[in-house]
């Protein structure tokens, strides 16, 4: 059980360094990168809850088509919070 | 008779991946910039993903009391076969944005691809 | 012998999860943003590992399938975010 | 002891990330800034639902069984992860991912009539143009 | 951004503190066993619905209406999306720039790869973790995987439209449909699984309803999915120069 | 016709080992998935048919694998290993030309080549493929051909030229 239980310690403390520094970041690509970092770390404490339904589809959605999405999204719109594409 | 063998092999195949892993990772956090850090990247993908993955499939083939052994294996090894394919192609593609875009500043000894777009 | 195996996993698990940690470093510092995706990178391939390990550790054979998916999908990020840097537009 | 350091830590963990997450909805004045917190916000709620249905045993092993014999009910009663929860956000991830979808499109729309992705001058803008708030 | 790293390690720090406090002074019970609807679910799935996956089976079975009406939403969430961009494709043609030679032919390949395991994922659905929404979010991956490689263009050029790929989710969603209502021809309730449809065909298991609900359920999802992209990924130049017909 | 057959084992051998298993079920399914997917999928795949009759290229496939993962792995690996202790390093891209003429050959070569820690493909331009290379020892194009690329493009001529 030593094992589930570190990691679930490790991925919960990930977990909240990455949705701080995504959600303070200015530059909305690495916004997303660090959001890719937030689902990573989550998909780690699912696998260690054992809900591998859950991993599978998370990990499409959330590290593969969110991404896509919102890099959609700053391609069509600005790449920087209060406008800019370019730095 | 072959299982302990398979296993034992699995075994020193997973901790030796995982001791390429954590060199890969101090290369990662030690070198100036992203040029060079592709290289450490490249150790934990083969040396840190694809061998110690080989080595979880062998580790399931020798254990016969494991339930469903032969999808564990199979799965593993299917997915080290991916992780040869995709990894290069993932570290080659940042690469070339990385140039493209010139996002990444660094002081070469010699950069002929440079020195050819400038043409 | 499958005792063995929950053995040679616990004694594996500290290099994999030094070796995320440090790579978490690299994404969180990382100056610029193929350094950050070039960690995320490392930081799934080491995990498809180890999770994939942990199929291992339950003596389960169903927990085998979301490695290969962090493996693929991380591959998808690197894909669009090169193409974003390349052309400024993700489509054509 | 760790048992209980990992089960508070994760509940206090997911309840900053959900501030932070609603800090970033609330405060953050670009609408793709807005949309990254919701699909944070969503993430952590589905982890929550799923902590749930969590408790401490070893192995724990996935709802299924090997075969369709039946197999061993007492083990995976002893050892199942809740199936439940799992069937709830299952569902729910996709339906989310549809709806951030329409929320995307949405944003891009209002980029096209306003040229900007800040919250606070969309409002100015609209308000020039003489449409109400 | 010295403040910003100091407010993060403040946050890290009292998380670690305050949970180490709370174990060691509160005495929280933490949970130690499955809870009672769960114990009937995980004891019973078989005998009900003929399928040794729990969660295919409260997913399609115990609970199918639900995920039914789900769906449903997904749909009209889609559909929605879809009607704000209003833009015919026929209209836009550019030359595809794509990226870089190595990657468009291994892409070829990962494509195939990707598409070849979320067939494996979805047909299993109702044994191994897995099916309808796993297994159509991987198909969507795979042709996404397409569009910033090749452009767009290259999949306009093969017949895949966004009109088509709606029809097709409209054609899935209507076999769901039509899953769930034959039951009652026979006088049995909407969405009935065991007594109409066969748990084995030949010996093979196929869990009754379950792995067709999880076969057309893939499809839209795909469907879906592509369609959004397919939309998201006209150039805004399309736009701007009046390209469109609304 | 023989590359559609070609296409069908690569898919249905790929679906039989990753589900693990040989029940009815898998192989029906499998069947039907392969069979579609080698019908609409292997005119992009495949370029020559010809090439396909010759079954020694896998042989010598199997054969560079196994060299590649043990012999030539375990050599770059060690170098860049000593590099990240000792950080000596003098990173910069070189020239360097390629002989293979086939996409899958030149595929073969650049991901051996990328795989290898020490070097990584950028971008490739008229025969030329531009290589970040870790420590720069020489930048004249064909000696750093011979140190990087010359072995593995023997066998890629082998496999797919």
């Amino acid at each position: 059980m030593i094992l589930p239980i570190i990691l679930l310690i490790t991925a919960s403390l990930l977990s909240l360094v990455f949705v701080y520094m995504a959600v303070t970041e200015r530059d909305l690509l690495k916004a997303v990168v660090f959001s890719a970092g937030q689902s990573i770390s989550y998909a780690i404490l699912l696998q260690s809850m054992s809900t591998p339904d859950i991993v599978m589809t998370y990990v499409t959605v959330s590290v593969g088509l969110y991404s896509a999405l919102i890099l959609f999204v700053i391609s069509k719109t600005e790449r920087f919070e209060g406008g800019g594409r370019e730095h | 008779m072959i299982e302990p063998v398979l296993f034992w092999i699995g075994s020193a195949l997973f901790i030796i991946g995982g001791v390429f892993d954590l060199i890969a990772a101090i290369g990662l956090v030690r070198f100036p910039n992203f040029y060079v850090r592709l290289h450490a990247a490249t150790i934990g993908a083969i040396y840190g993903a694809v061998l110690p993955l080989i080595g979880i499939s062998l580790m399931a083939l020798g254990l016969p009391e494991l339930p469903g052994r032969y999808a564990i294996a199979g799965a593993s090894f299917v997915t080290a076969i991916l992780l040869l394919i995709v990894a290069p192609i993932g570290s080659h593609v940042l690469a070339y944005a990385a140039h493209k875009s010139k996002s990444v500043e660094w002081n070469p000894v010699v950069d002929h691809l440079a020195e050819d777009e400038a043409k | 012998m499958i005792e063995y195996a929950e053995l040679v996993v616990l004694i594996g698990a500290p290099l994999y999860i030094a070796a995320m940690i440090l790579y978490s470093y690299r994404l969180i510092r990382g100056p610029t943003i193929p350094d950050m995706v070039l960690a995320a990178d490392s930081l799934s391939y080491d995990l498809a590992v180890f999770l994939m390990a942990l199929a291992l550790y339950h003596r389960t054979s169903f927990l085998i399938a979301p490695p290969i998916m962090l493996a693929l999908w991380v591959y998808l990020l690197d894909v669009y975010v090169s193409k974003y840097l390349v052309t400024r537009e993700v489509g054509v | 002891m760790l048992e209980e350091l990992s089960y508070i830590l994760i509940v206090v963990v997911l309840a900053l990330n959900s501030l932070i997450a609603i800090y970033g909805i609330v405060y953050r004045r670009s609408l793709v800034k807005k949309l990254i917190s919701l699909t944070i916000l969503s993430d952590t709620v589905f982890i929550a639902v799923i902590l749930a249905g969590f408790y401490f045993t070893h192995p724990l092993i996935p709802p299924v069984y090997e075969d369709l014999g039946g197999g061993n009910i007492d083990y995976m009663v002893k050892h199942a992860s809740d199936p439940l929860p799992q069937a709830l956000v299952l569902t729910g991830i996709v339906i989310g991912l549809a709806t951030n979808a329409l929320i995307a499109f949405g944003i891009i729309q209002s980029y096209r009539l306003t040229g900007t992705t800040d919250a606070k001058k969309i409002i100015e803008i609209l308000s020039r143009s003489g449409v109400e708030e | 951004m010295n403040t910003r790293i100091l407010v993060l390690i403040l946050l890290v720090v009292s998380a670690l503190s305050v949970s180490i406090a709370a174990s060691l002074l509160l005495d929280i019970p933490v949970p130690r066993g499955l809870k009672e609807l769960a114990v009937y679910y995980v004891s019973n799935t078989i005998r009900d619905t003929g399928s040794p996956e729990a969660v295919a089976a409260i997913v399609w079975d115990y609970r199918g209406l639900d995920t039914i009406y789900e769906t449903l939403v997904l749909y009209l969430a889609i559909v929605g999306g879809l009607a704000i961009f209003r833009v015919t494709l026929k209209t836009i043609t550019k030359t595809p720039i794509g990226l870089t030679l190595f990657s468009k032919t291994s892409t070829k390949i990962i494509s195939l790869l990707i598409a070849t395991i979320s067939a494996a994922i979805t047909f299993h659905g109702h044994l191994t973790p897995g099916g309808g929404f796993p297994g159509g979010s991987a198909l969507a991956v795979a042709a996404m995987l397409i569009i910033p490689v090749f452009s767009m263009y290259a999949l306009l050029e093969k017949g895949v439209t966004s009109t088509k790929l709606v029809a097709l989710r409209g054609f899935a969603l209507t076999a769901i449909g039509l899953v769930a209502l034959l039951p009652v021809v026979r006088g049995l309730e909407i969405v009935t699984n065991q007594k109409f449809y066969p748990t084995q065909i030949l010996g093979i298991p196929v869990g009754g309803s379950i792995s067709l609900y999880n076969i057309f359920e893939s499809i839209a999802v795909a469907s879906g999915f592509i369609a959004i992209a397919l939309y998201l990924s006209i150039p805004e130049e399309a736009y701007k120069t009046g390209e469109s017909s609304a | 016709m023989l590359k559609y057959l070609v296409v069908w084992l690569m898919v249905f051998t790929i679906y039989i080992v990753f589900t693990g298993s040989i029940a009815p079920l898998t192989l029906i399914t499998g069947l039907i998935v392969s069979i579609v997917l080698s019908i609409t999928t292997a005119k992009y795949l495949v370029e020559d048919e010809e090439k396909l009759k010759q079954p020694i290229r896998l042989l010598y496939l199997v054969y560079y694998f196994l060299k590649y993962i043990t012999v030539i792995e375990l050599r770059a690996h060690m170098d860049v290993v000593k590099r990240i202790i000792t950080m000596d390093i003098k990173p910069g891209i070189v020239r360097v030309p390629v002989a293979s003429v086939s996409r899958y050959a030149r595929l073969l070569v650049m991901s051996s080549i990328t795989n290898t820690p020490g070097t990584v493909v950028v971008d490739e331009k008229n025969d030329y493929f531009y290589v970040n290379w870790i420590y720069v020892s020489t930048t004249d194009p064909l000696k750093a051909r011979e140190s990087i690329s010359l072995e593995f493009e023997r066998f890629a001529s082998r496999i797919f030229d």
